[in-house]
């Protein structure tokens, strides 16, 4: 288990020394000059190469990679070419803001998706389940942006109920945060939701063929207790992989959503990045993003190696 | 055994349906069916078990011997019902059409069962300790856990298992496909069910472990005086385990009888061919072993009438209407037009325990 | 694995000569009939729309549905209907492009990694992992950036980044192919390994690649809603259904028709595909099914 | 692959605990709407947020937007009509030679850090540009020859040569004063003679400035003022109509204003900018360096139907590029009235038909919405026109500005008094080069108010009649606002949007 262990933290960190590169080289792909998009249009040549030797944007790449691996590492990214200001303060903040969104709809999605999944799962040859299929179906199928704007058209814009867009930091002002927070994470949660659902269901469906649940039913277990004591734990893994995937991917999915709701996130940040050619900024957020699904994987395999029986011994 | 259309209650064991006729009956099947969209898959099935009795069910892949089996469970697939009646002594409804929470009383505490597949019987990632321990805890016949442990272990023993107080905290994946047959076994058998039903048991294991196997599962029927119903396509297990055997085919009953009279002296063209096809010894006259013709069609596509007679040689005009059952004692008889005559056998030796010609 | 008689009866219980009696033909039938609409809609817009898409018409701006202009007219006086029209060629490009990439790429891959041996499937497959780091939109909206915003570069990038997806699921197919007893003859009669995976495997994770294929279908659809919302989709004056409902987002209190026809689209086309795929699934053996 | 795993207890409590979060969050929310700003203070919805705090080194109108007038002041500031009226000067007075301005200052005006401004921060503030500053603007101070502190409140500044620009330029950003010791954290905390400061900046959301304690001058309603960001117009609408904001500076959704416009609790203002959306063509290479088919081009757009179907018919037809709110304004839409025959004979006649243009626009509203008009017009006139969409700011800005790689190209110019910019500089992107003009521009420049008038004028028919570019339209300043706002500005002229003026009723 130790040495299982041990291999997957080295197959991490070559990935993520790999994907910094790979970071890094595409950036250096990018056309327009960071040094040319600060100074603004008709700034002069020599202004334009003072600038770049100010941000060591003339030193070699080896240089240049190493220095913002180093950046990195430390947790002092730097500062930005268009701002002027301290990266690092503002990569925690707009992370902060995506992960209560990502978290909070994430939470929903499941609060959904679980007994929604393992319903359709049980009755899924009775009209019950398959009108909830249907649902689900439906679900998938919106994109989120406009369930987003239907959601605001009428609990915003039509009835009043809650504000159409906007962010507020939770210590400033927590009920405003939370009012906020209720129809980007109903919007981002209902879609991620009906996702998860049809991956839930599939996953409890396979689980319900298993002959081991068969076996406690044999037992004089209830169907849905069998379900629940034998069958969920099983499910779980499959589902669970997926989340993480999800929650990663989400980290810069959520941009649209935080585009529609005004959220200043780390999707937005790398949106507007990206717009300003604020070079450092971009690779430093797609880094964040990166890392956090190589984290996150990671993790998973990590939980599954600790609980998985079959895993723990020596054989695979 | 029984018969067939509405004519004859003519069995010696039935009369009558609702609850086991005779004290010692354990199980009561009556015109047991099974039916997927109409089709039916088993039909007409009556028989029933006396305590302590070891009954087998064979036939070849596609019989409805699983099928009637697992009706008896309750645990059919979804989308096939069961028809008819089951009854269990000391059960006060009939377990077809009974629900989930009447089911669930019966189930691991009146019926066991073991399954053919060892390898995925168990939940992968619970010790096999409690899982054995659940079937106590779920039918409140250990009070607490600890108890319930102390059993298992006790079981796990019983069933042969090196090292049980060990065993309890292990997966199962750490064992092997005949020691998890153990442990399913020790499950069944937790709760001294009054019939345990045996699905191919030994089917999936090696051929050196399938005897003890088959040897512990007798000895713990035997040791709780427990009915059992052994559903193989092995005829030599059969004759192990076995005093009685039903011969199913095309969803059908169509012979039975005690083990020693049906294998020595068959009368239904079908069981004379399969106990021909498992006689390894007989060849023919250029040196091929016996065989059936054809092969079994697919379920609910079986003839009308006899339901063997395109794979039969011996088959008339009148095999297209359904042959009636022919009781020949209290327990056996047969469903053909033309039988083996009862003289005209060959010396046909019981199949000796070893992995026999399969269906 | 499961009771082996039973399965047999059911199977066979089955009408026609479905080797499994599954649910939802339904999804199937309803997947398919949508998926040849769309097609139908776009061989159509080859020969006819009814008006020019792309005409600007200042005197019929915003008309309300009509038997002149079936769906109404946009702010620009242009014919709503005849962009749904045209706009299903772009959804079925964007389809097409986005799976090709990542199947072309893909399925070669995971049958390489399936096939070779341990240690460099192994490593295939890490690298294969180290690409689902950079997630779809991360990589379409870098994409746009350097390539500038186009429906070709945003659905390469979406194609992309669904590689790892099929190399995944392929490797998970060939591992059991491979494991097959024709296999294991063919290898023992001495075939190569390219003679194998072309004549063996490939075939046998086909169903597969059109599982995926069909679900990477209505994926690639939202995706290019999504990056048309944001401004790296479709760029004007193409007709695409992502962008028809970016653009009609500010008309919403005006005319929110505008948004109903390509929503419904999308979501319709969404579906079929994504009912096509359950269904496809449901017909080959669902134990080869990934997720995604 | 992997294996199965523990059902996650873990999980239950974090439901529990968002379930709470959310039907806590629903309560809260059914009893207001929202982030509605105190009777104090006000919040302001604009669209570009500003990249930092230092216009000196980053261009763009934001920063001046929101800090000019407000956090910084000007010796001389600009107002609604275009007028220039003094602010930290009291008044000033132009030499005989029109080349020395002498500037007396208010005695008792102090920056943020609570320094004292005197006529040494003005001279420092003057000489920085040439020497600190990096933006395009820098250069018009380059007239400026000596800039001398007589006294604390009394300023010399002479120029090379006479320049009627220079002063107008003084109520823009370049004649921000800064403090001496107030420049080292410009990106992030501007010092300024102004009534406000900025108190806390939400990074991708908002700017909130509060009332500075000890301003010099009359204390402004709003103890604080909110400058909240959205990139799209719609979410802008929505925040308006949902009580998160007051005010909609600059709308740029037109097609919506009705809205507002029947809503008693609103009230609509339609102003003026100096923001003239400018069909560029590119003077100097490929097919528009031909004049009959730039002139073509002029002809074969009908501009009321453009205004009318990109920007719902609102804003000004000029037909040059010079906004009514400048003194030599003159309205040249009947040069190349709208005739498509004419533009196809041109086009014809140029030679340049078999030619596909590269219609390269930035991703902007009013730029994307044009784009699909002026192309299909353009073809109706024969014109092969291919539309790219290029990013804003970046991709536009290296592509069309910088490389000039493009044939056609739409944006907004809304600097101020910008003729000579766009078209008499040389190697703008603009490519037009016309000697005539320049000298024109030099007269405009040095002459009396009378002759600028005269020589301005003449430099845009000039303009006009070459076809250097075709002026689309003019986009107005729509301001939507609360009914009690008072006090709103109508013009969008100058750089600032002055808060100072602002109140409730």
């Amino acid at each position: 288990m130790i040495v299982r262990l041990v291999k997957r933290i080295a197959v991490l960190l070559v990935s993520l020394v790999v994907s910094s590169v790979l970071v890094f080289a595409f950036m250096a792909v990018l056309p327009g000059d960071p040094a040319r998009v600060a100074l603004g249009t008709s700034a002069s040549e020599t202004a334009v190469a003072q600038l770049r030797e100010q941000f060591g944007l003339d030193r070699p790449f080896v240089a240049q990679y190493l220095s913002w691996v180093h950046g990195l590492v430390t947790f002092d990214p730097g500062t930005s070419y268009i701002s002027h200001t301290e990266i690092g303060p503002q990569l925690a903040d707009r992370l902060q803001v995506t992960l209560w969104l990502v978290g909070a709809g994430m939470v929903l999605a499941c609060i959904l998706a679980v007994p929604m999944g393992i319903l359709m799962a049980v009755r899924h040859r009775r009209p019950s389940g398959l009108i909830l299929s249907a649902l689900s179906q439906a679900g998938v199928a919106v994109p989120a942006f406009l369930a987003g704007i239907l959601l605001i058209t009428v609990f915003a814009v039509g009835l009043g109920w809650l504000p159409a867009n906007g962010w507020t930091p939770p210590a400033q002002d927590p009920v405003l945060f939370l009012k906020q927070l209720v129809l980007p994470v109903l919007s981002l949660g209902m879609v991620q939701g009906a996702v998860l659902t049809r991956y839930i269901r599939s996953a409890v469906l396979d689980v319900l063929r298993e002959d081991y649940l068969r076996t406690a039913r044999a037992k004089g277990l209830r169907p849905m207790r069998a379900l629940v004591r034998h069958g969920l734990r099983n499910a779980a893994v499959p589902v669970v992989t997926v989340l993480a995937l999800q929650l990663a991917t989400l980290l810069v999915g959520a941009v649209v959503i935080e585009r529609v709701f005004v959220i200043p996130g780390l999707g937005s940040l790398l949106l507007d990045s990206v717009s300003n050619r604020d070079l450092i900024v971009v690779q430093d957020v797609v880094m964040i993003i990166a890392m956090a699904v190589l984290l996150v994987n990671f993790l998973v395999d990590t939980i599954y190696l600790m609980i998985d029986p079959r895993l723990r011994g020596g054989s695979s | 055994m029984t018969p067939a259309p509405d004519t004859a209650p003519a069995t010696a064991s039935a009369s009558g349906q609702g609850s086991p006729d005779r004290p010692d009956d354990v199980l009561t099947v009556r015109n047991l069916g099974v039916t997927v969209g109409g089709r039916k898959l088993v039909e007409d099935v009556d028989f029933t078990i006396r305590a302590g009795e070891r009954v087998g069910l064979i036939g070849e892949s596609g019989s409805g011997k699983s099928l009637t089996a697992l009706s008896v469970m309750g645990l059919l697939p979804d989308g096939l019902r069961a028809t008819g009646s089951v009854r269990l002594a000391g059960v006060g409804h009939d377990l077809v059409d009974a629900d989930e929470a009447r089911m669930s009383r019966v189930r691991g505490k009146e019926i066991a069962m073991v399954f053919q597949e060892p390898m995925t019987a168990l939940n992968p990632t619970m010790k096999v300790g409690r899982q054995i321990a659940e079937v106590l805890l779920v039918h409140r016949t250990r009070p607490d856990r600890a108890s319930a442990r102390a059993a298992a272990v006790d079981l796990l023993a019983q069933v042969g298992l090196p090292d049980p107080a060990a065993a309890v905290d292990a997966y199962p994946h750490q064992f092997s496909g005949g020691q998890r047959q153990r442990v399913v076994l020790a499950i069944a058998l937790a709760n001294d069910p009054a019939l345990l039903v045996c699905d191919e048991p030994t089917t999936a294991l090696d051929v050196t472990v399938q005897a003890r196997v088959l040897d512990l599962i007798v000895r713990g029927v035997q040791d709780r005086r427990s009915a059992m119903l052994f559903i193989t396509h092995d005829l030599a297990v059969v004759a192990t385990a076995c005093e009685r055997v039903m011969v199913m085919y095309g969803g059908r009953v169509v012979e039975s009888g005690p083990v020693q009279e049906v294998f020595t002296r068959p009368r239904h063209r079908y069981t004379r061919g399969l106990i021909g096809a498992s006689d390894l010894t007989a060849v023919d006259d250029r040196g091929r072993l016996a065989t059936i013709p054809g092969s079994v069609p697919p379920a609910g596509r079986f003839p009308a009438g006899c339901v063997f007679r395109n794979r039969c040689a011996h088959a008339t005009e009148a095999c297209a209407t359904r042959p009636d059952w022919v009781p020949t004692g209290p327990d056996s008889g047969y469903a053909c037009f033309h039988p083996v005559a009862e003289s005209g056998v060959r010396g046909t030796a019981v199949p000796t325990n070893q992995e026999a010609g399969r269906g | 694995m499961t009771v082996l008689d039973t399965e047999a009866a059911v199977a066979s219980a089955a009408p026609d000569d479905r080797r499994r009696r599954r649910p939802m033909t339904g999804s199937l039938l309803v997947g398919g009939f949508i998926v040849m609409v769309v097609f139908g809609l776009a061989l159509l817009s080859f020969v006819w729309t009814p008006h020019d898409p792309t005409l600007v018409n200042p005197s019929a701006r915003l008309e309300k549905p009509s038997l002149e202009y079936w769906f109404g007219t946009d702010k620009f006086g242009r014919d709503v209907f005849s962009q749904i029209l045209m706009g299903s060629r772009t959804t079925l490009f964007v389809g097409f492009v986005a799976v090709g990439v990542a199947a072309v790429v893909g399925v070669p891959l995971g049958i390489v990694a399936g096939m070779a041996p341990g240690w460099l499937g192994e490593l295939l497959m890490r690298g294969n992992d180290l690409l689902l780091a950079f997630p779809a939109l991360l990589l379409a909206i870098m994409f746009a950036a350097v390539y500038g915003a186009s429906t070709l570069v945003a659905m390469v990038a979406i194609g992309i980044a669904s590689i790892p997806h099929y190399a995944r699921l392929i490797r998970g197919g060939t591992l059991q192919v491979m494991k097959a007893e024709y296999v294991v003859a063919a290898r023992a009669a001495g075939r190569g390994p390219f003679s194998i995976g072309l004549r063996h495997v490939l075939p046998n994770v086909s169903s597969l690649v059109i599982v995926q294929a069909s679900v990477g279908f209505a994926i690639a659809v939202l995706a290019e809603a999504a990056l048309s919302f944001l401004g790296f989709g479709t760029p004007p004056p193409t007709p695409s259904w992502g962008r028809m409902l970016q653009e009609s987002q500010e008309m919403l209190s005006v005319a929110p028709r505008l948004a109903v026809f390509p929503g419904i689209a999308i979501a319709v086309v969404v579906l079929g595909f994504n009912l096509l795929g359950d269904g496809l699934r449901d017909r080959f053996d669902p134990k080869l099914e990934d997720h995604r | 692959m992997r294996h199965h795993r523990r059902p996650t207890r873990g999980t239950g409590a974090i439901a529990a605990t968002l379930a709470c979060l959310l039907l806590a969050s629903c309560s809260a929310g059914s009893t207001a709407t929202g982030g509605s700003a105190g009777k104090n203070s006000l919040n302001i919805g604009l669209t570009a947020e500003p990249a930092n705090f230092d216009f000196t080194k980053t261009a763009g109108n934001a920063i001046p937007q929101a800090l000019l007038y407000n956090v910084y002041q000007n010796l001389v500031k600009l107002d609604q009509s275009g007028r220039i009226q003094p602010q930290l000067a009291t008044s000033w007075r132009l030499s005989k030679d029109r080349r020395t301005y002498t500037f007396h200052l208010v005695k008792n005006a102090t920056f943020s850090n609570g320094a004292r401004f005197t006529a040494e921060d003005a001279k420092f503030s003057i000489e920085r540009v040439s020497s600190d500053w990096t933006v395009a603007q820098k250069s018009q101070m380059d007239v400026v020859d000596t800039a001398r502190a007589v006294s604390p409140t009394e300023l010399k500044v002479t120029l090379k040569k006479p320049s009627n620009d220079w002063l107008y330029r003084m109520t823009t950003r370049v004649g921000a004063m800064f403090s001496r010791t107030g420049v080292s954290k410009l990106a992030t905390e501007p010092v300024g003679t102004g009534p406000y400061v900025v108190k806390r900046w939400n990074r991708g959301d908002s700017i909130t400035l509060a009332r500075r304690d000890g301003y010099w001058g009359r204390e402004p309603h709003f103890k604080s003022v909110t400058l909240k960001y959205f990139k799209d117009p719609t979410a802008l609408n929505n925040a308006l109509l949902t009580g998160t904001i007051n005010v909609i500076n600059d709308m740029q959704s037109p097609d919506t204003l009705y809205r507002f416009q029947n809503n008693p609790k609103y009230k609509v203002i339609e102003g003026s900018t100096n923001s003239e959306v400018v069909l560029s063509l590119n003077n100097s290479s490929g097919p528009m360096r031909n004049r009959k088919a730039r002139q073509a081009v002029r002809y074969a757009i009908d501009h009321k139907a453009l205004m009318d179907t990109c920007w719902a018919g609102r804003g000004k037809l000029i037909g040059s590029m010079v906004p009514p709110t400048d003194p030599w304004y003159q309205n040249l839409t009947n040069q190349y009235p709208y005739d498509r025959d004419k533009a196809k004979k041109l086009l014809k006649e140029s030679g340049e038909a078999g030619h596909t243009l590269r219609l390269r626009i930035p991703t902007l509203p009013y730029a994307i919405a044009c784009g699909t008009v002026v192309k299909s017009q353009l073809e109706q006139a024969g014109f092969k026109v291919k539309l790219d969409q290029l990013e804003f700011p970046a991709a536009w800005l290296s592509t069309v500005f910088k490389n000039a790689d493009y044939d056609m190209s739409i944006i907004g110019h809304l600097e101020p008094r910008d003729m000579q910019t766009v078209f008499g500089g040389k190697g703008y992107y603009t490519g037009y080069d016309n000697p005539e003009f320049r000298a024109l521009l030099q007269k405009a420049d040095q002459g009396t108010k009378k002759e600028q008038i005269t020589y301005m004028r003449a430099a845009a028919r000039l303009l006009s009649k070459d076809a250097a570019a075709d002026w689309l339209f003019l986009l107005p300043m729509l301001t939507v606002a609360d009914k009690d706002i008072t006090g709103l500005p109508v013009n969008y002229v100058s750089e600032s949007m002055d808060l100072t003026g602002l109140g409730r009723s």
